[in-house]
């Protein structure tokens, strides 16, 4: 029984920091209006959080280059379990059209571990949204 | 049977249960009024219309890892959040709801509570400025020395607004004061700017926007909060509500008129006056953008301050006038 | 002032030193040889007015670098070029002349290895820290294998 | 300025790299340096290995901002390796989503500059009339952001009627919206005293440093792609130069207000007069052999292409340089001996893109050598602080309408 409500409020009520790792931008901005009232992800209980201490879901949007590999690595560390982390957008995914540049590794997943791949070039709010709520569903009947 | 009494008021009625569900309540009302105020709709699907969001919020903060900072004093670090929340409790339990003798001094009504009530409320400032203190983060001790300097700010005028309708009901315990005010229901309307008083202060007390410079400021680290995970911030978020909720019932009782009635009646009034300070709260919150410390330190100075002295004057003046 | 009388007055004001080409309504090359860059880039600033330098571009062409200084006024855009030979691939900077080339020729060193002499700063400008010394991606012979990606779904499956 | 923050290196939400480094002396920054290449990724040498077509949705990639720019430029130049002329339709709609980007571009500017100087509400009106600009994108291509409109021989989507009255509504919606702009800078006297006297850049700097775009025009170097090199239908529009010479802040605020008011005439022409025909020419795949230098005229200043084809579909050698990078050496130069608070509006002055307004400064004191790292909300705050108590009232400066 505690093990269902444990996972009915791990469900409802993830908290997401934003991580850039060189991408071009186009992803963040499309972020940052799934927040704003047209699509507002609060209804799910998402808030967006300053530091990676408080925060459940990290949110990576851009192509993983060598130079910000250890960032990466050092805020996914900070962050207390359980964790889960969504590649917003083609680069997070795979390095999109950066795919096989000397200074790219690839996408998110070869630094951290990924648990929801959200694509589109940018990706639209509305799928970021989309994307959120299958990591929920998945997480309720894992 | 007195036995009972005391121990149903002190963890069923007005004590723990009823204070953790109802601040639970008022965080939902809270986060549901902001969001439509910015036409959004708030958190929407757990339970009905997603009154069972904080609840959730506040297990799965529980239910996550604790992360201590090594360099952190470890006692400090976990005792410093319970704490909080046993001070705002009892600060709770001197509202005047129900069990309360209006001529026997009891232990949860006797002449000069209202400054007990007082203190045990900013009691929690400190406890902010020493959770900030002791994370080690930078950011937070900065975010706690911050906490202090609006500490200054924002406490004589909230403790002046207070005194207003005390010193008009000419005594010091909830009780009676309350029970003044329902006997003479017209003279409410002379502390009304203290009542405005009092809500801008409760605003800065309870560190939410336009005044929540300590956790703004240092957004980007969380503010004092930056260092606890877990346990530690699910017993601070409880605390906040928690101290949202008896900061509105002190202001309902000394400028609505307290809780008239026996057990039913007394928790309608109670429910029905604390919710409207809290939409005005979250009125504010909505409104307006963030303010800077200086400007905030110089605002409660240059406005608030020379409000609640002037309440008092007119309170004076109509103190005589009776 | 178009493209085509400027290119006569610069044919006899530098005669041999270098050859000019009209190759666009509005383009002209300029080939010269490496050791009069200097001199070449000075009268074209004082003399033709050519202040603005848009950018540097190189060329690996296997045997010998050919290094592009693109000039550009109100009417016309002139391409200075200079061919280096690959073993000692070395050419002098001009941000005496024009401050602003600091960056391109900068850019130059880390993607090239073109060592540009007396430079004001030499610190690298886009490669990452740990980037081993020596090799220069943009050079046509070094090329790079994407290292073998984990695929995170496939560990999962083996166990 | 005196209460010094020293963060940890482990700076919990440490969200973009250090890449500006400042020195200074009490209140004065004596040296600047930029470090790049935190978002280096390598472009030039992927093109290298990839076809035309592909290229083509590479350079749509480089910046999420003037994405338009970079393919308009790279496909002028092909086309002209290929000896293809676009019909007049598909250049005109190829220009008028140009002008299109610069709106939207210049009004996020000028939000992001109003930010910095704590101007909050500019900052959230400029944002709210851009949506009108982003609706009429995604109305034409079908993208917020990345339109890819381009390709080689004209455009891909076409502007019907009903599209072209809706885009001259909100044209005239937004023009009266840069009226409102426009007298603010009158009734609002602090935004012009906060922005004049900022970030000086004289015209010979200017020159030397070879800077580009809004950057230069604010110093009064009358240098516009558009006029000098034209080329999409530049030629048969009526618009002239946005010039200030004022050399500051105000300045290129200025020049970007003119421009937008430009941009709305360009469009308004183009709509008006559009000529009708195909929108597409049919492209060969293998490009023969030459080099071409195209050169175009972003919102940030002159962005230049030089492609170098072998006769094969995939090019020789694609070097791009983006405006930013050309006005880098300019900032530089700008940051020197000016006070530590002018300098997030400085930075805001040339920052090409939103997520990357939230770099982190490390403050390197000249006595001590100490460097102290401190991210710019901090430092954007506390600029304010020191400028309010420095009330700058009294100083009335022109504000040009």
């Amino acid at each position: 029984m505690l093990e269902r409500v444990v996972l009915w409020a791990r469900t409802k009520s993830p908290w997401a920091l934003h991580l850039n790792t060189g991408g071009c931008n186009g992803c963040d901005i499309e972020i940052l209006a799934a927040f704003m009232p047209r699509f507002d992800v609060e209804r799910f209980g998402i808030q967006l959080k300053g530091t990676p201490r408080h925060a459940d879901v990290l949110v990576c949007t851009g192509p993983a280059t060598r130079q910000s590999r250890d960032r990466a690595l050092r805020i996914y560390e900070q962050m207390p379990d359980p964790k889960f982390v969504i590649a917003v957008g083609a680069c997070a995914m795979s390095g999109c059209v950066y795919r096989g540049s000397y200074n790219i590794i690839g996408g998110i997943d070869q630094v951290i571990p990924v648990d929801m791949y959200i694509p589109g070039c940018p990706a639209r709010p509305d799928a970021i949204i989309d994307g959120v709520v299958k990591l929920l569903k998945k997480l309720e009947n894992s | 049977m007195a036995v009972v009494k005391t121990l149903l008021y002190l963890f069923v009625y007005p004590g723990l249960l009823f204070l953790l569900l109802y601040s639970t309540f008022c965080e939902w009302v809270d986060r549901k009024l902001y969001a439509r105020f910015q036409n959004r709709i708030g958190p929407q699907y757990t339970g009905k219309q997603g009154i069972l969001q904080p609840i959730a919020d506040f297990i799965k903060l529980l239910v996550k890892e604790d992360i201590v900072p090594e360099k952190a004093d470890k006692t400090m670090f976990h005792f410093l959040p319970v704490f909080g929340i046993t001070t705002v409790m009892t600060a709770g339990l001197y509202l005047p709801l129900w069990n309360v003798s209006s001529i026997v001094p009891a232990y949860n009504s006797f002449p000069g509570d209202i400054i007990l009530v007082a203190y045990l409320l900013s009691l929690p400032t400190l406890i902010f400025f020493l959770a900030g203190w002791h994370s080690t983060n930078v950011f937070a001790g900065i975010g706690g020395v911050r906490v202090l300097t609006m500490l200054f700010a924002y406490e004589v005028p909230l403790l002046l607004a207070i005194l207003g309708p005390a010193l008009l009901a000419g005594s010091w315990r909830l009780a009676e004061i309350a029970r003044f005010f329902q006997h003479h229901p017209s003279l409410l309307i002379v502390n009304i700017i203290g009542f405005f008083v009092g809500l801008i202060t409760l605003q800065a007390k309870l560190e939410r926007v336009p005044f929540d410079i300590p956790h703004a400021e240092t957004e980007l680290a969380g503010g004092t909060f930056a260092e606890y995970t877990g346990r530690g911030l699910a017993y601070f978020r409880l605390l906040t509500d928690i101290q949202m909720v008896v900061g509105a019932g002190l202001l309902a009782t000394v400028f609505m008129g307290g809780f008239p009635g026996g057990i039913l009646l007394g928790l309608f009034h109670f429910i029905w006056k604390t919710l409207i300070i809290i939409a005005l709260l979250s009125l504010m919150r909505a409104g307006y953008a963030r303010l800077r410390i200086d400007q905030m330190v110089e605002f409660s100075w240059h406005w608030l301050a020379p409000l609640s002295v002037i309440q008092l004057a007119i309170v004076l003046l109509v103190k005589g006038a009776l | 002032m178009n493209a085509e009388t400027l290119s006569l007055r610069l044919q006899e004001s530098f005669g041999t030193l270098a050859e000019i080409t009209v190759t666009g309504p509005r383009r002209l090359i300029c080939k010269i040889a490496s050791d009069q860059l200097k001199s070449v880039v000075t009268r074209l600033r004082k003399e033709f007015h050519f202040t603005h330098l848009s950018t540097i571009s190189a060329l690996d062409l296997t045997d010998r670098f050919e290094i592009l200084y693109h000039f550009a006024d109100s009417e016309l855009c002139l391409t200075v070029r200079t061919e280096i030979s690959r073993e000692t691939p070395e050419i002098s900077t001009i941000t005496s002349i024009i401050p602003g080339a600091i960056l391109y020729e900068r850019e130059l060193q880390d993607l090239f290895g073109i060592k540009i002499k007396d430079i004001p700063d030499n610190r690298p400008l886009l490669l990452p820290d740990d980037w081993k010394e020596g090799n220069y991606p943009l050079r046509k012979d070094w090329t790079f294998q994407m290292p073998l990606e984990t695929i995170p779904g496939d560990d999962h499956s083996e166990k | 300025m005196k209460n010094k923050i020293t963060i940890g290196p482990q700076h919990p939400a440490l969200k973009e790299p250090i890449s500006l480094r400042l020195t200074y002396d009490g209140d004065i920054i004596t040296d600047a340096d930029l470090r790049l290449g935190y978002t280096h990724r390598g472009l030039e040498k992927l093109a290298e290995g990839k076809s035309y077509i592909q290229n083509l949705y590479l350079t749509e990639r480089i910046c999420g901002i003037c994405s338009h720019s970079h393919t308009t430029a790279f496909a002028l130049g092909v086309e002209q390796l290929m000896g293809i002329e676009p019909p007049k339709r598909g250049t005109a709609i190829r220009t008028i989503i140009a002008e299109l980007e610069r709106i939207h571009s210049h009004l996020l500017w000028l939000g992001v500059a109003a930010h910095e100087i704590g101007f909050d509400s500019f900052f959230m009106y400029t944002w709210r009339d851009r949506e009108h600009v982003l609706d009429i994108l995604e109305s034409i291509s079908g993208n917020r952001i990345h339109y890819a409109i381009n390709t080689f021989g004209g455009v891909r989507r076409d502007i019907d009627q009903d599209q072209r009255s809706t885009i001259l509504e909100q044209i005239a919606h937004l023009q009266k919206r840069t009226e409102y702009y426009l007298n603010l800078g009158k009734t609002e006297p602090t935004l012009t005293a906060r922005l004049a006297g900022v970030g000086k850049l004289s015209k010979e700097q200017a020159i030397d440093l070879c800077a580009v775009g809004p950057t230069t025009r604010a110093s009064g170097v009358a240098q516009d792609i558009r006029k000098d090199d034209p080329s999409l239908s530049y030629p048969d529009v009526p618009f002239e130069i946005a010039l200030s010479d004022t050399c500051d802040v105000l300045g290129r605020v200025v020049v970007r207000i003119k421009e937008l008011i430009s941009s709305y005439t360009i469009i308004e022409y183009l709509l008006k007069n559009l000529p009708d025909g195909e929108i597409r020419v049919k492209a060969p795949r293998k490009v023969p052999e030459g080099e071409v230098i195209s050169r175009y005229e972003a919102p940030r200043g002159e962005n230049i292409h030089y492609i170098k084809s072998n006769g094969t579909d995939k090019p020789e050698r694609l070097k791009v340089r983006a405006p930013t990078l050309a006005n880098y050496p300019a900032t530089v130069e700008m940051l020197k001996n000016v006070f530590i608070a002018d300098v997030p509006l400085i930075f805001a002055a040339i920052d090409p893109c939103v997520c990357c307004a939230e770099r982190v400064i490390e403050l390197v004191d000249s006595h001590t050598g100490r460097p102290e790292i401190i991210t710019m909300s901090q430092l954007r705050t506390e600029a304010n602080n020191y400028y309010r108590k420095k009330n700058i009232r009294n100083k009335e400066y022109l504000w040009p309408w």
